[in-house]
């Protein structure tokens, strides 16, 4: 396999754990407009959990779940006694967000300590697989495929059932949704909860890439997710799996050709972004 | 009237005279110290109610104006190897962060307000990943140790009335600015935007020009910082220090230059007593967790902050009920 | 007669501002009840008071023998109201077939049954089937409006000035409509002017300010021009 | 050069597939009151926002002063003179009412950017709104915070606002809107000596029509996005086309009634 297309996979790979983190923070941004800055936290949570019921019973698919579920109670505790007040209001949704984040980050080191830990991938997922004569890490494959799978249900929900119409209608006018007889607040709480849900998976199939966890891990990973949204164009969530993979596969590069510059590319591509098309490369124009 | 209590002139002095004869009714060094970091932190913090209280936007990169200022003071004493030339340093400090200032202005400013906190997030992470791997000129993880400054800043002291000084000028210009016809504009901004607009102000234009003076004020604080300490290391831009910008604005009153003084005041010996308190049980290591409680309940019930409360309080006992209950609940507006 | 809903002495706020003073409504079974009143008579207030949406605080409605004043909205619609509100409510981002999906409760044989007929009424819907409802026409919005509340098993429908924005040939589409509808289900309409109405109506209130201020039979306005002048004026 | 002092020259703008303003082509001469009806969701709004800059053209021009202004922002309007009121209550709710006038004055005056400027200066700003606001009849409210202030009041400081960026032409959107009937001739009487002062040109949109008949110079009638027909306030109660569409007979009885 030549470099380039091993770069290649590689920066897909990456795009696509970038990807599951982001897809949670524009579902409930794009669809909900909350801008959660406790997304990352609520990651990171998601990871540690996931981390310590995988050493407690060493089934990794416990992990997931126990992960899942910890973003998706936070979530919903999140929503219900935090944001509910505050719908509309972006200056308290984002002082308050931000708040949480200190409180969940400061949690994890009191739960879990301030130090590194280590996270080993399941066996089954661990070793090389040979594609055009070169290795490759079979975990990877598998973070790609988890990936596709996620895009292609969060797809299939908001587009063809009566929970994504819900969902997509209530953005526009929650009243009328209400006085069609749904309860369109409940909708919303269980949005929020899935879309944090989805943050802490994401996080659970990440931690073992990473190969380790430490408490700044939900920061670090939230802005490269909100980057992605930039790019993609806010709300768009297609424009968030396309803009995800450019920013893997650019910080793939980098890393390998130029690393000094590998963690300031985002940033720099996000600035790019801003300045030729400000609503993002798939956005539309609100 | 109320307005009168808390912004009463007579009010501050006293509290200045009181500050002013402290270092010589033999108080503590160590109390000194603490008051020199309030005095100066607090500067940061009525930079960042520039933006936040007085313009309405909420920004997540306060830190870089903070650390900008810091590490230029401390490079530029480090290279210039006269400590005497304090004065230039400092100059070309907020030089540097007016344009620093502008940049990010026009980048991020070009999108919504949601939009602007986050991007400003990500530009202070640029700045933070910046300092910490151009080492030749940063130190790196090591930082800029053993800044030399003049006699007068470190005999504690006088720095002590240094920064009471820089305090008490940096209050009054503040102060200044948000009673001048351009703040009366960035306070319309902030109540609607688009009405300010649809009156005739470039928008963009004065929130830029408030982006940069709060970002010169704030490097400034930086400045007296590394002079403080004698040392800047990569903490400066980080995420923490916007965070305790953002605490002390909030706790203390958003749109009150005097709430982000009392908010230094409280968040710096909050954080010693509580830090000393780790040795009685761990969980106080962990101070930040208890700020961001009270960070929390500040916003979502007491939303103007301490000095911000307490003037309702005064404004309603002395209208007593005219016809403020139906009005008073402003941020309860919901869609749903 | 037996009445369906009975609306007594309500109060309504909007912030500060006391929109509904004393408003009382009877809505008697299989028939078109008409809520008349200038600009700001506080008409589209009532019916949103009566679907929980700025709720009542004071006085009560009664809505088949039960008490709903204090329910929220989505269990009002539950208990079997339709609202077509003034603007229609209708979403744009979702096409006529999503809108309608959205709205039906319980897919049944008898809902299904109400849907083709919805459809027969309005026959431009099922040709606008797969279109966004921002793309459609002020008079098909008002009919998917008018089709979304009707195609549960609503009681009562609450339609708010259907004629708005409407091209007359349209309106009186509509209307002709809401006469079909009215054999099957019962109808509360608002409608700023008089004339637009009175082809449909069978009882009037009329409000003003915030009050109930006229009651009677459409025979009885129609020929009274005193109240006709004071409470409808002239107007557009 | 063309005589008039606001022309649009084909004006549209599309929603998705909605054309809410469709092709509309219209002049107002200097110093003329010009009243815009049509009834609710005839696109009256729609279209004082394309012209005030608020919302962009999907086609057509709108000029003023004999100035193609179709792209220019919507402060650079204001300041070209072109000032309007919102029909939705659209002040600064946490400032003081004088502040909200002041704010407006300074606007007109050019004086936001000085940072260190004189006290006086301040004080001949403070002047002037206090001038406005006796005649919006405020006085006396003018330490209230606006978001206290009654409804009607409101609307009496939009129309303050408005009068202090002493625009060439008052873009008023449905003043009267939502008022208590006891409030309603005031602020009538605020737009009529406006009216006569003869200095202001005045657009004015309404959907009732017996308030405007007096007022007007010439009006002009929207209907579903299309300009119906526009001339003196005769021609217009005259109109056939009018009378069909918009009065439609259907409000024969209600009119002669």
């Amino acid at each position: 396999m030549s470099l380039t297309v091993n770069l290649l996979l590689n920066g897909v790979a990456l795009g696509m754990l970038i990807f599951l983190i982001a897809v949670g923070l524009t579902l409930i941004f794009g669809l909900m407009g909350v801008l959660n800055f406790a997304h990352g936290a609520i990651f990171a949570w998601g990871a540690y959990v996931g981390w310590a019921v995988y050493g407690a019973t060493g089934s990794f698919i416990l992990a997931i779940l126990a992960g899942t579920a910890t973003g998706f109670v936070l979530g919903f505790v999140m929503e219900r006694f935090f944001i509910r007040p505050f719908y509309g209001n972006h200056v308290a949704q984002i002082l308050l967000t931000l708040g949480l984040m200190i409180v969940l980050t400061e949690g994890i080191k009191i739960f879990f300590g301030p130090n590194i830990l280590g996270f080993d991938k399941p066996e089954l997922l661990q070793g090389v697989v040979t594609i055009l004569q070169d290795p490759f890490p079979v975990y990877r494959i598998f973070t790609i495929g988890v990936g596709a799978l996620v895009l292609i249900g969060v797809h299939y929900l908001l587009s063809r059932t009566k929970y994504g119409i819900i969902i997509r209608a209530g953005v526009q006018d929650p009243e009328m949704v209400q006085a069609l007889g749904i309860d369109v607040r409940k909708v919303f709480a269980l949005v929020f909860a899935f879309g944090a849900g989805l943050a802490s998976f994401g996080a659970v199939i990440a931690g073992p890439s990473f190969g380790s966890l430490h408490p700044e891990i939900g920061m670090q990973n939230q802005l490269a997710a909100f980057i992605v949204i930039v790019i993609g164009g806010i709300g768009n969530f297609v424009g968030a799996a396309i803009g995800a993979v450019l920013v893997g596969i650019t910080q793939t590069l980098m890393a390998y050709y130029l690393p000094e510059a590998a963690l300031a590319v985002n940033v720099a591509l996000m600035a790019l972004v801003l300045i030729l098309k400000p609503e993002g490369l798939f956005g539309l124009r609100r | 009237m109320r307005e009168r209590i808390f912004n009463n002139k007579w009010l501050l002095a006293a509290v200045l005279v009181l500050l002013a004869i402290l270092p010589f009714v033999g108080t503590s060094q160590f109390l000194m110290l603490m008051l020199i970091q309030v005095f100066i932190l607090a500067v940061y913090g009525m930079s960042y109610d520039l933006l936040l209280g007085y313009t309405g936007i909420v920004s997540f990169g306060h830190a870089i104006f903070f650390g900008t200022g810091a590490y230029s003071v401390g490079i530029l004493l480090t290279k210039m190897e006269n400590p005497n030339l304090l004065f230039v340093a400092f100059l070309i400090a907020i030089v540097f962060s007016a344009v620093v200032a502008l940049l990010l202005g026009v980048l991020s400013l070009r999108v919504k307000d949601v939009y602007f906190s986050m991007i400003t997030l990500a530009f202070a992470e640029l700045f933070f990943i910046v300092a910490e791997k151009w080492s030749s000129l940063t130190g790196g993880n090591d930082g800029i140790p053993y800044i030399r400054v003049p006699e007068l800043f470190r005999e504690r002291v006088s720095l002590y009335f240094i920064a009471l000084g820089f305090l008490v000028v940096m209050f009054l210009f503040l102060r200044r600015v948000v009673d001048s016809p351009l703040g009366r504009v960035l306070q319309a901004i902030r109540e609607n935007e688009r009405r300010a607009e649809s009156l005739g102000y470039n928008v963009l234009q004065y929130k830029l020009v408030s982006i940069v003076i709060s970002g010169m004020v704030a490097a400034m604080a930086g400045g007296m910082w590394a002079v403080l300490q004698r040392y800047v290391s990569t903490t400066v831009f980080s995420l923490d220090q916007t965070i305790s910008a953002l605490l002390m604005t909030i706790i203390g009153g958003v749109g009150t230059l005097t709430g982000a003084i009392l908010g230094a005041g409280v968040i710096t010996f909050a954080n010693e007593w509580l830090s000393s308190l780790a040795s009685v049980h761990p969980i106080f290591e962990r101070w930040l967790i208890f700020f961001g409680i009270i960070y929390i309940v500040i916003v979502m019930y007491f939303p103007k902050g301490i000095i911000g409360t307490i003037r309702d309080k005064w404004a309603r006992s002395s209208e007593r009920g005219k016809r403020d209950a139906a009005q008073t609940d402003q941020r309860g507006k919901s869609v749903l | 007669m037996t009445t369906l809903l009975t609306v007594k002495g309500i109060q309504t706020f909007i912030g500060q501002y006391h929109i509904l003073q004393g408003v009382d409504l009877e809505v008697e079974q299989g028939r078109v009840t008409l809520i008349l009143g200038r600009n700001g008579a506080g008409k589209t207030t009532t019916l949103r008071s009566i679907m929980g949406l700025t709720p009542a605080k004071q006085g009560q409605i009664v809505f088949d023998g039960e008490e709903i004043q204090t329910l929220k909205p989505h269990l009002i619609a539950q208990k079997g109201i339709g609202y077509v509100p003034e603007d229609q409510g209708v979403f744009s981002d979702l096409t006529v077939e999503e809108n309608m999906k959205l709205a039906i409760r319980k897919l049944d044989d008898a809902t299904r049954a109400r849907q083709d007929f919805v459809l027969d009424l309005f026959p431009d819907l099922k040709i606008a089937w797969k279109r966004k409802g921002g793309n459609l026409s002020g008079g098909q919005k008002q009919m998917l409006s008018i089709a979304r509340a009707f195609v549960n098993d609503n009681r009562l429908l609450l339609i708010d000035e259907p004629s708005k924005g409407l091209a007359p040939i349209v309106v009186e589409k509509v209307m002709e409509s809401i006469l079909e509808l009215k054999k099957r289900t019962t109808i509360v309409l608002v409608e700023q002017n008089f004339l637009m109405a009175s082809g449909v109506g069978d009882d009037v209130f009329i409000l003003d300010d915030g009050h109930t201020v006229y009651r009677g039979s459409m025979a009885d306005v129609r020929s009274d021009e005193a109240v006709k002048k004071k409470y409808l004026g002239i107007g557009l | 050069m063309s005589d008039y002092l606001l022309e649009t020259k084909g004006l549209t703008i599309q929603f998705g597939g909605h054309v809410a303003v469709s092709d509309v082509s219209f002049q107002i001469k200097r110093h003329t009151f010009t009243s815009i009806i049509g009834p609710n969701g005839a696109g009256k709004t729609t279209f004082f926002n394309l012209i005030s800059g608020q919302l962009k053209p999907t086609a057509g021009q709108v000029i003023f002063q004999g100035r193609d202004i179709t792209k220019m922002p919507v402060h650079q309007r204001t300041r070209l003179g072109l000032g309007r009121s919102f029909q939705l209550t659209n002040v600064f709710p946490n400032l003081s009412v004088l502040e909200n006038v002041r704010v407006a004055v300074q606007a007109a005056s050019g004086g936001g950017f000085r940072l260190f400027s004189h006290y006086k200066k301040f004080h001949r700003y403070e002047e002037r709104a206090m001038e406005l606001l006796t005649l919006a009849h405020l006085d006396g409210k003018e330490g209230h915070l606006a978001k206290h202030l009654s409804h009607g009041d409101k609307r009496k400081l939009e129309i303050a606002i408005l009068l202090a960026l002493e625009p060439d032409v008052l873009l008023l959107d449905e003043p009267t809107a939502g008022m208590s009937l006891e409030e309603v001739p005031q602020i009538i009487e605020v737009i009529r000596s406006l009216k006569d002062s003869g200095q202001h040109t005045v657009l004015l949109i309404e959907h009732k029509i017996d308030m405007v008949l007096g007022l007007s110079d010439a009006l002009a009638v929207l209907f579903n996005g299309k300009l119906l027909a526009q001339g003196s306030p005769d021609e217009i109660m005259q109109n056939e086309l009018v009378q069909s569409a918009y009065l439609g007979g259907l409000y024969d009885d209600a009119v002669n009634g």
